[in-house]
């Protein structure tokens, strides 16, 4: 079991590595997911007040957007040397493998979160009221999200088509996670009198699934 | 050691070996060659535990690679040397050998004075273990390459083209590789195409064509 | 008959789809049944039975 | 291969054909049933008098539903033969999921289409986005568009059943979370229970509905048998290449290339 966690902990720390180094989070999909907020303004007419009514969808989708992203080159990293065939050759368990692949898209998608929340915060006007349901919020989501992702960006591996494939694949099954973060965003920032931590039980119980799911299925798809 | 009784390997469908008999006895050191898409590379990935064979049987180091789960085990006992080096770009030389000896279950403090010797013996002088592989030259890729292998010390070696793109002095240095992986006791499998300086490191020659054994000869 | 456009629409469109659907399957079944030996379909006990 | 190669041109059988003579004549009775026999759905307001009801849409009901109801019949064979292939990895459970997962699809489609059809006359809208079950069918139809779309992109077809397998559970899965948070997402749903118990529902229509049921449940399986000898003969067509290449490689080798290429180095 130690075991495990050292494997997943050495994958998570070689990604976030790579991440430091290259920089592909920080200069070119964070300025993404600024861009999208930007353009949603545009589209829905500037009118801060709508905007501030539709902050929190706008929020998570512009998320999952930069989501794809992040799992793309999740994925990439593995592929661009033949990598994933030394990590099959090292005899890791698939399972370690995918903790530590989600766990780096996990801490990157954080790290997204924070920025985009203080983008509608500057941007729109949002005003967080329940600061610990909206990082309540932003965790659960993210694990269900890098979970999700990283078994998906693994079916997707290898196929010439999977830039396209892997947005078609992944986004409706992520709807649940859409609605339910969109709510609890509701609840937080004050725009409607929803329950929000009732969504945020729906959002325990995906993450809960995906983690254990993807960890059995991870083996199932990369040792083909 | 390896035995391999009628072993048919697809990739996707096409296929790549169409009945391999082989047999190699521990300690041996073999040469693999062939025309190029004779299935000399298949045959060494499906060693290795990367390829489940389509029929026939396959044995390594004692696992039946028929089931998935042997094919999981042999992979940490074997070292391949494929055509993709495996090493990360953004990370450097140390970084990308601590990283896979570690991913082959040695712990920290053993695989720091191994990555220091293993990066030695290739060849690797001190000011590039902290270079970003992204610059380093093909030939010093290989060799990072096949220093994240040495670390591991593995009992069977599948070593495919390992002098491709490698100068003078770094041919010599996988040549002194194997001698030494063959005197540790190890058994060696190479493809390649320098002919004369594989056959003074091993006496049996095995010709693959048409993706089964053509010729297997000891002069 | 009250909302006959849609009623036409709604069964014609499915009992299309359906039609269509079923007769690429049949192609498709045709085309492959030619290339394989009868001995390989299952579900085919004797070679003369649909001749 | 010595086996002869005698062929046939038709994925049929004697039961299969008995199957589609049977589908065709139940089809043809459902029709009658739908459009003659029974009467429109309307009734006389408890207070005004006036007449309300679905009228004559009721009559897409009876195709709607039970391809509503089958469709999740053939995800759920879908998932379980996927499940099957992940234990036992045999073709036939792939064969059967890839072909469940096809005609569901299908299926899914219609029900969409039919359903909006139906609603627009009786919601008075095509789509209504508040109602679970029409959130839940679309999200189940995407994510099913997108196991057909990584099926036909993985060509090597170990991969493509595995990778198929994971997809389909997870789309299952994924269902009843989709559903609940749906269900609260608005809270309301047009698709009320009562959607069929407010019909008036005389002997006859719901004769006719189960008639449905039997009829589109006849057609599923027809669909199935044949997407499955489908799915079986482009494997053994493929098993059969397979062989094919394998003796043409063998008897292609050539002394001279193999003597050049040895003597390269030399």
């Amino acid at each position: 079991m130690s075991r495990f966690f050292a494997d997943a902990r050495l994958v998570a720390a070689k990604d976030l590595r790579i991440e430091a180094r290259s920089r592909v989070l920080l200069n070119q999909v964070a300025p993404f997911a600024l861009l999208v907020l930007v353009l949603f303004g545009f589209a829905l007419d500037a009118d801060q007040r709508t905007l501030r009514a539709f902050a929190p969808g706008l929020f998570w989708v512009a998320v999952l957007f930069c989501a794809l992203l992040a799992i793309q080159r999740s994925v990439s990293v593995e592929q661009a040397d033949g990598a994933l065939t030394g990590l099959r050759l090292s005899g890791m368990s698939p399972a370690a493998l995918f903790v530590g692949k989600a766990s780096a898209v996990f801490v990157q998608l954080v790290v997204l979160e924070v920025l985009l929340t203080a983008g509608i915060i500057v941007l729109y006007g949002s005003e967080v009221e329940q600061p610990l349901l909206v990082v309540a919020t932003g965790l659960l989501a993210a694990v269900a999200v890098a979970c999700t992702g990283t078994l998906y960006g693994a079916l997707a591996s290898g196929l010439g088509v999977r830039e396209t494939l892997l947005p078609i694949l992944l986004l409706p099954v992520l709807a649940p996670v859409l609605i339910g973060a969109t709510r609890a965003f509701d609840d937080a920032l004050g725009n409607a009198a929803v329950d929000g931590w009732a969504w945020l039980g729906l959002l325990a119980v995906f993450a809960v699934v995906a983690t254990a799911g993807g960890a059995l299925a991870h083996g199932a798809l990369v040792d083909e | 050691m390896v035995e391999l009784n009628a072993a048919v390997a697809l990739l996707g469908r096409f296929p790549a070996l169409t009945g391999v008999d082989l047999r190699i006895e521990a300690g041996e050191t073999i040469l693999l060659q062939g025309p190029n898409g004779a299935g000399k590379t298949t045959l060494l990935r499906l060693c290795a535990g990367l390829l489940a064979p389509e029929s026939g049987t396959v044995t390594v180091l004692g696992h039946d690679l028929t089931a998935g789960s042997e094919r999981r085990a042999v992979r940490r006992r074997v070292a391949l040397l494929g055509h993709s080096t495996g090493l990360y770009e953004d990370l450097t030389v140390a970084e990308n050998v601590r990283f896979w000896a570690r991913a082959a279950g040695l712990d920290a403090e053993l695989s720091v004075e191994r990555v220091v010797g293993a990066l030695q013996r290739l060849g690797l002088d001190d000011g590039l273990l902290d270079l970003p592989v992204h610059r380093l030259s093909a030939g010093q890729r290989r060799r990072t390459s096949l220093a994240a292998l040495v670390v591991r010390r593995p009992e069977l070696w599948l070593l495919d083209e390992p002098h491709a793109g490698l100068d003078q002095a770094g041919r010599s240095v996988v040549d002194k590789l194997i001698g030494d992986a063959v005197a540790a006791g190890g058994t060696v499998v190479v493809s390649s195409h320098e002919l004369e300086r594989v056959r003074t490191l091993s006496p049996r020659v095995v010709t693959l064509a048409g993706g089964a054994v053509h010729r297997d000869t000891s002069p | 008959m009250t909302h006959l456009g849609y009623l036409i629409a709604g069964w014609g469109i499915a009992l299309g789809v359906l039609a269509a659907y079923a007769a690429s399957i049949v192609r498709r079944g045709r085309d492959l049944a030619r290339r394989v030996p009868v001995g390989r379909s299952r579900w085919l006990t004797s070679p003369g039975e649909d001749a | 291969m010595t086996e002869t190669m005698e062929t046939t041109d038709t994925t049929g059988s004697r039961g299969s054909r008995l199957l589609g003579v049977v589908t065709l004549l139940g089809l043809a009775t459902l029709l009658l049933f739908a459009f003659a026999l029974t009467e429109p759905d309307v009734r006389l307001h408890p207070t005004t008098g006036q007449e309300i009801g679905q009228f004559d849409a009721v009559r897409l009901l009876y195709l709607h539903v039970p391809l509503a109801v089958f469709t999740y019949v053939a995800f759920v064979l879908c998932a379980v033969a996927s499940a099957g292939y992940l234990v036992k990895r045999t073709a036939w459970f792939d064969t059967m999921a890839y072909a469940a997962a096809e005609v569901g699809t299908v299926f899914c489609g219609l029900v969409l289409v039919t359903g909006s059809i139906w609603g627009r006359p009786v919601w008075n809208t095509w789509w209504e986005w508040g109602d679970v079950r029409l959130m839940t069918t679309l999200v189940l139809f995407l994510m099913f568009t997108g196991y057909l779309a990584l099926r036909r992109a993985t060509v090597d077809p170990r991969a493509s059943a595995r990778r198929g397998a994971v997809v389909a559970l997870v789309a299952v899965l994924d269902l009843p979370i989709v559903n609940r948070s749906v269900e609260w997402w608005e809270n309301r749903t047009l698709h009320q229970k009562s959607t069929l118990g407010e019909l008036k529902i005389q002997d006859l229509t719901l004769f006719t509905l189960m008639l449905g049921f039997l009829v589109l449940g006849l057609v599923l399986a027809w669909l199935l048998l044949h997407r499955f000898r489908v799915g079986w003969l482009e494997r053994e067509d493929a098993g059969h290449g397979v062989a094919t290449a394998i003796a043409e490689r063998r008897a292609d080798i050539d002394e001279g290339d193999v003597d050049a290429a040895v003597g390269e180095g030399a």
